[in-house]
């Protein structure tokens, strides 16, 4: 069965890309958000630019936060946002 | 007691500066953020990520349970459009000790401000849109309590 | 602005709240300290002196707004016989920035324990009556400040 | 003319004198409140017990904190009370 995960968008991000969400398959090797952050990036100048700069965004596994080692094993969902700007 | 409110809806500060107070202790700690009227804001728009929002400001409540005494910790956040001078978040802790009650209110905020899932975009009264950057001073008053 | 009360009467913590932050900037603190119920207190007393009371009170005040950017400092003190629950201190600041509003509102409270003319006595429920003397730790919390 | 103070007495000071105010009239050489402790001590018993351990004392004069050596000088008005309690 192919794995797939849900990735959710925040802020400037989602705006950005003018999605807020969408369902990726994971193929072989992608194995930790930064593996998915590259795969997002490959997909064109848009993508590319987002997310090649990984410093300005932030991360989270099925509502838990991430970096870009993390692994994503069984999570559902990631969420990728700009830092936080709450409060 | 842990009371987490996150939605459109404003809060009544009295009220649940008293209910905190109605938990016991006799020290009460609150911190109201509004926004601010900086000359030329017209309206700040607060997103969230609701499958985590909640999650993320009880663990903080929770950490602050268990770093002091506290006998009640409310948050309460706002979210969606907000006009200049209306009420944007609400921190409430009660204690039996006022060290207590306005440490763990300032630990709250300064978490809260790094950790929960809340974005913030401005707009201008020229009607020009932006989204808010996380600020230095912001981390550092978070990283602070982690020493 | 400077808004100093002492008196018999109650406060409206919502409504004193709300009229620090109407005096502008966005982050408004305050501490309400309660006549706490420690198991066998009936009530409390206190006492002040009038002559010096809220002048000592403004003291703290301005001492405040010359250390901090605030736009607002209240400060309201009750005095008279209290039964447990009761409110009998109020603090408000309001600033621009969270870590003024909330670092004001400690210095307050802190400099109030130790300098302002009130004196508890309190009467427990078995009827003894005592004087509540000095705390150690109060007096260094409000030092901590001159440093 | 003869200087005189009024003094002023505040919770258990006040209490155990039974006395809330008193004018006393100030002698040559009662100058700073330490002198004026001194002289009330020298009363008797009741006001001695109270006015010899001044460690538990704190002093105003015409409403400002003073030490056992400020000067009372033309002030009217001298408040002798415990260390405060309030907040």
């Amino acid at each position: 069965m192919e794995r797939s995960l849900n990735i959710i968008y925040f802020a400037w991000v989602r705006e950005r890309l003018g999605l807020d969400q969408e369902r990726v398959a994971l193929g072989d090797g992608i194995e930790t958000i930064s593996d998915v952050l590259t795969m997002l990036a490959d997909r064109g100048a848009g993508y590319a630019e987002i997310f090649s700069d990984i410093g300005k965004l932030r991360f989270a596994l099925d509502q838990d936060y991430g970096v870009p080692g993390t692994a994503i094993e069984s999570a559902q969902e990631l969420a990728i946002f700009p830092p936080v700007t709450g409060g | 007691m842990i009371t987490i409110q996150v939605g459109e809806a404003d809060f009544d500060i009295g009220a649940e500066t008293l209910a905190v107070a109605g938990q016991g202790g006799g020290a009460i700690a609150s911190f109201v953020g509004q926004v601010r009227d900086d000359g030329n804001l017209a309206s700040l728009e607060l997103e969230h990520y609701p499958a985590m929002t909640k999650k993320a400001l009880r663990k903080i409540a929770e950490a602050a349970l268990s770093e002091w005494p506290l006998h009640a910790v409310t948050i309460i956040h706002r979210v969606g459009k907000l006009a200049v001078g209306e009420n944007i978040v609400l921190v409430v802790t009660g204690s039996d000790h006022r060290e207590a009650a306005i440490e763990s209110c300032s630990f709250i905020m300064d978490r809260l401000k790094t950790v929960a899932p809340f974005w913030k975009k401005e707009t201008r009264t020229d009607g020009a849109v932006k989204w808010i950057e996380e600020r230095a001073s912001d981390v550092e008053a978070s990283e602070k309590w982690q020493k």
